[in-house]
């Protein structure tokens, strides 16, 4: 089993004749993820790499063939829009590679997912792969392995790192999901733990936090009460200066919140073994498993 | 991006919101000019983007507009936090009867803008905030309705008792909120909102941050930017494309990935270093990048080694390499390299190092351990 | 019984100190409905007729006495935001008698009290009665009578000539409902039906239409589809004008829909007595009952 | 309120919808002069609140200067649907490629305004929809997002199989929503949206109706008012808060309330007469609109009785009473009338009409058969 994509995964590549949006449509093709449809305005009509129709809008590519699930390549400036049409178009599953994209603009897109009943991951993210069987997004395959670990974290390099760090080390994965460094993003520890939770096939969690905001502590306590698979986790950051900051606001509304030792602070009460450094992932693993 | 109070005053101004007059000065004559021209009691405030002003001496009263030229004499080209005082406001100094505060900020728990009162207003907001929360009233807007004139209203009534000023302040709040969207703000604040002795209410002063990511569609926005106002280096990496904060330390960091970048600080750290940056050089770089990432770096007189830690994918490893190696064609590098390079196209790119005479470790603590080493000058 | 409102009705009237709502106000506690609280900005602390306490906002008013119906006489232009007021203070039912609401603000407050749960009956509507037990609005209390007849229509001193011809042949009214008669509406026909047909205590039910829409028209399938008790109806407006018409919209989105005429003969093929004239209401309701 | 085709185009112009140059001119000297400017073939448009102006000649093509002088000559001063043509708009006579339709409408059903589009334009549009619905696209648009990039681009699409003019006709859409919100319209339609042989994408022509209720808050688009292109009765009704429609019947009717305004037209017909009017005196009259609406019933030389039929409730029967005592002494009644008055403070009414000389039934179906009978002359 895995968490979100699998086999039965129809994708279709929002800008899949951009500069990223081929590169990626091919490496997902490449990795045997069913590559559905692709999207680019005024291109409809056209097969991208002689095999994936492309269309003018989500719609008709939803409509004639019948996929379940996006990826969004296209320029920030309009990939909220992306996002909108996805869901509008009866996508379940919506995956937001783009980075850069306003935060105002998520204040809208989201309740607007969120009506439809689908799931956003990202903006700013990896996507997710759960290994030899779907890959969305632009993790590489390579790095991966089948097998019973469920990695979620909110950045990409550093989750390449982890993922490498197991894979080399014969820990597979059953999914790894890359949730998005965004201040605001769909899909968040919380729904990944839950959905690891629910997954028969995984049997540890690698959760990978960094500073800011206060969501590895909202997950953390969720761990506490809620999972019994065994956790271990890193927060990036430790090192890293408090922003500048102009004004109040940000103050009055975390106090203090959002810093790495906090968040280690949390780890830790909630049972959830806390890395020194991405090395101990495997060691640590090893213990709890 | 952070925007100067006289710019925060002209937006507010520009959506409605009553703001006193006043206007910008970058020399004491025309601090003077503006004096006379607002006549009365003025104060000079040096624009800089930094908090605590007014403790580092950087807000001053004048009674004449001789002495508010003086004042700006004293101010212009005065340091606060690093950064050197280049404009000035002149305002007049208002009469005030109270002192609020109203801001708005994008809340990552409830996923929408925030709308922050207090009827305690001023310097001391945070404390406030700290020591007697209950005084802070808080509004989650939904972004699908806006700010509603009921719920305006509401927070009008926690700030002032007579309807009048609660009606005034609830317009204030809805313009705030418009403006807040219409210029793609991350964080918009009046801070004092104040009531002067004839019941009006009005901004005195505000600040606004703008989303870095609004700009390319928000031109006139953009052209707002100060960069005297900011770090040499940091306006050097931004048109460069990359993300780069200045430290203390003496590990320069060169890393693809925000998240990759805090964990090889942390690292460096770990093995007893100090990083001397954070770099990101961001997701998808070219070689140009690299070459801009290494010229940064170096000009830092602290950096006593540099290390590269790539984790390719998205970022081609022999971009990477590449940059690497014309950034040496270019500038001298001065102080030792160690270089970490592996995912997509690792092949090539060692290839390509090889070739210039570098080598590439694979493993992330094998290379932060001989960074430290060799930035230390102790054995690794 | 009753419909939406009875005894355990908790009123409070937004508007209360100003012309309309104060002359109201009066009327319905005269008739004894538990008018427990009034808003009006401003006057805040004061008290209404010694008795009723006034708040600055509804939110107060709901927190302080427990009111969980609202109605509302503000002037037009402010009418939206009270809806939009009641429906965020945790109102369950909001009756805005207000006429002259610009339909665009409806758009907006229609879904924002719909998302609440809330209903709204209204704007530009004449309230809704329970005779003998509470009255909400501005349907005179003295045309009518407690009984088992449930009165639904989309005018006002048409329904007060309709319920007058009942009361005064000795048949009492279980509820009256003036749903309004403005484009956009919160409660409409079928709500009203689905709530008589619910309710044990009305045996029949008439129904008041006019020209314009096709609400008459979908009520007319409600019947015949949901409706087991005796239904009576009444359509305003054969010999009315058609409207001189700019643009083409209109017709292409209704089509030749909204006459008279058409909605009469949907009334007769649901089962439902057509008066010819509003002195018809009691003879075919013998006929039914 | 209906807007003419020159206000509709402007107010499209400052939403930045691309709208072909022209102005309006009031008198055949003031078109040539337009015409010239303009220079080449240009159309002159009579602007008139009535659809089908082009079948009845209020639409002509000018070659010259001189002949857009003569055709304003010929259009200024007809009549159309019973309305005098004041004003006239002078265009440029555009070569046309398409001809589409786009057009905004508050929808009951959906309780939200509709984006309609058919690649089928121009005057035939109705016909489109009866015969091919097919051609006719509808998007209900959620007004908490408003129209959506996609879902304009996606309406543009079924105009134009090209990407550009599809994307041109979208964000024509998307500031078409905007504006239709803006001025508070209840329909907005450019018809036809028509492409030009080098490709571009612009509203020609453009009808724009105001709903009444918004005018109070938007005083600049009230003065967009025309009163001259109204009929008279209906401006002098309007003016004194009453709705009134004018009919081909004798018997005046003056009703308080829509529905019963309208049932008891209906009743005079069941009874065999004919209603002259619909006039509803509206929910809190006071005697003075009953003044003024007795002098707009009686100005009709048709009517030949006069019906009233007042359930009060939030109007007061003695106010209604008043206002008919009032009017007496002001004007003559040429014609007999019925009362029938009952309701909130009916016995006070009673009194006061009583006084004057009048008296009053309690019965609709008897006063309405009276009034029918002194209309026609017949026994009741």
């Amino acid at each position: 089993m895995s968490i979100f994509i699998d086999e039965s995964t129809r994708l279709v590549v929002q800008g899949i004749t951009g500069r990223d949006g081929s590169f990626h449509a091919k490496q997902m093709m490449a990795y045997g993820t069913k590559v559905v449809a692709g999207v680019t305005p005024g291109k409809g009509g056209q097969r991208f790499e002689d095999a994936v129709p492309v269309f003018n809008t989500v719609a008709e590519a939803v409509l004639e063939t019948k996929a379940n699930t996006s990826v969004i390549y296209v320029p920030a400036a309009v990939a909220a829009s992306a996002i909108f049409e996805a869901a509008d178009s009866g996508i379940e599953l919506i995956i937001c590679i783009t980075e850069g994209l306003p935060v105002l603009d998520m204040t809208r897109a989201l309740p607007y997912v969120h009506e439809r009943g689908a799931r956003l991951i990202g903006p700013n993210c990896p996507g997710l792969i759960s290994p030899g069987k779907s890959k969305v997004g632009i993790i590489p395959g390579s790095i991966c392995k089948p097998g019973k670990i469920g990695v979620v974290s909110r950045s990409g390099t550093l989750t390449y790192e982890i993922i490498h760090q197991l894979s080399t080390h014969g820990y597979g994965q059953s999914s790894c999901v890359g949730i998005g460094g965004d201040p605001l993003i769909g899909t968040n520890f919380i729904h990944c733990l839950a959905a690891f939770a629910d997954d028969p096939e995984t049997t540890a969690i690698v959760m990978i936090g960094e500073i800011g905001g206060t969501d590895e502590q909202q997950a953390a306590e969720y761990v506490k009460d809620k999972i019994k698979k065994p956790v271990v986790g890193f927060i990036a950051g430790q090192t890293a200066p408090p922003g500048r900051r102009m004004g109040h606001a940000g103050a009055i509304i975390s106090g203090s919140s959002g810093t790495a030792a906090e968040k280690i602070a949390a780890f830790q009460k909630a049972g959830i073994s806390v890395m020194k450094r991405p090395a101990d992932v495997v060691p640590l693993l090893k213990e709890r498993l | 991006m952070n925007l100067h109070e006289y710019q925060a005053r002209d937006i507010l101004r520009r959506h409605g919101i009553p703001v006193p007059p006043g206007d910008v000065a970058t020399t004491p004559a025309e601090a003077r000019a503006l004096a006379e021209k607002l006549g009365g009691k003025v104060v000079v405030k040096a624009q800089v983007h930094a908090g605590g002003r007014g403790k580092a001496g950087g807000v001053k009263l004048a009674k004449t507009a001789a002495e508010a030229e003086a004042n700006a004499k004293a101010i212009l080209g005065m340091k606060i936090k690093g950064l050197t005082v280049q404009k000035i406001l002149i305002a007049p100094a208002a009469e005030i009867a109270s002192e609020s505060y109203v801001g708005i900020i994008v809340d990552r728990a409830s996923q929408r803008a925030v709308v922050m009162v207090s009827p305690a207003g001023g310097i001391d907001i945070e404390e406030v905030a700290a020591t007697t929360p209950e005084k802070i009233h808080r509004l989650a807007v939904d972004p699908r309705y806006g700010l509603l004139a009921h719920q305006a209203l509401g927070l009008g009534f926690k700030l002032y008792g007579d309807v009048k000023q609660a009606r005034a302040a609830a317009d204030i709040m809805q313009k705030l909120y418009g403006a807040f969207y219409a210029v793609g703000a991350s964080l918009a604040e009046i801070n004092p909102l104040v009531t002067t002795p004839d019941g009006s209410v009005q901004a005195l002063d505000a600040k606004i941050s703008i989303d870095d990511n609004e700009l390319e569609r928000r031109p006139d926005i953009a052209a707002l930017r100060d960069t005297s106002a900011e770090a040499p280096e940091e306006v050097a990496a931004r048109d460069a494309g990359l993300t780069f904060i200045k430290l203390e330390g003496n590990v320069g960091c060169c890393v693809n990935g925000a998240g990759l970048a805090m964990a090889t600080m942390d690292l460096v750290k770990y093995y007893g270093g100090a990083p001397a940056n954070f770099l990101d050089i961001g997701g998808s770089s070219n070689p140009q990048k690299v070459v801009s990432a290494l010229r940064i770096i170096t000009s830092d007189p602290n950096v006593k080694a540099i290390l590269f830690n790539v984790f390719a994918g998205i970022t081609r490893a022999d971009d990477v390499a590449n940059g690497i190696v014309q950034a040496t064609t270019e500038f001298a590098l001065k102080v030792p390299m160690v270089i970490r390079l592996i995912g997509t196209n690792e092949a090539i790119a060692v290839d390509i190092l090889k070739k210039a005479g570098f080598s590439a470790l694979t493993d992330m603590d094998d290379a932060v351990k001989q960074a430290v080493a060799k930035a230390t000058g102790k054995a690794a």
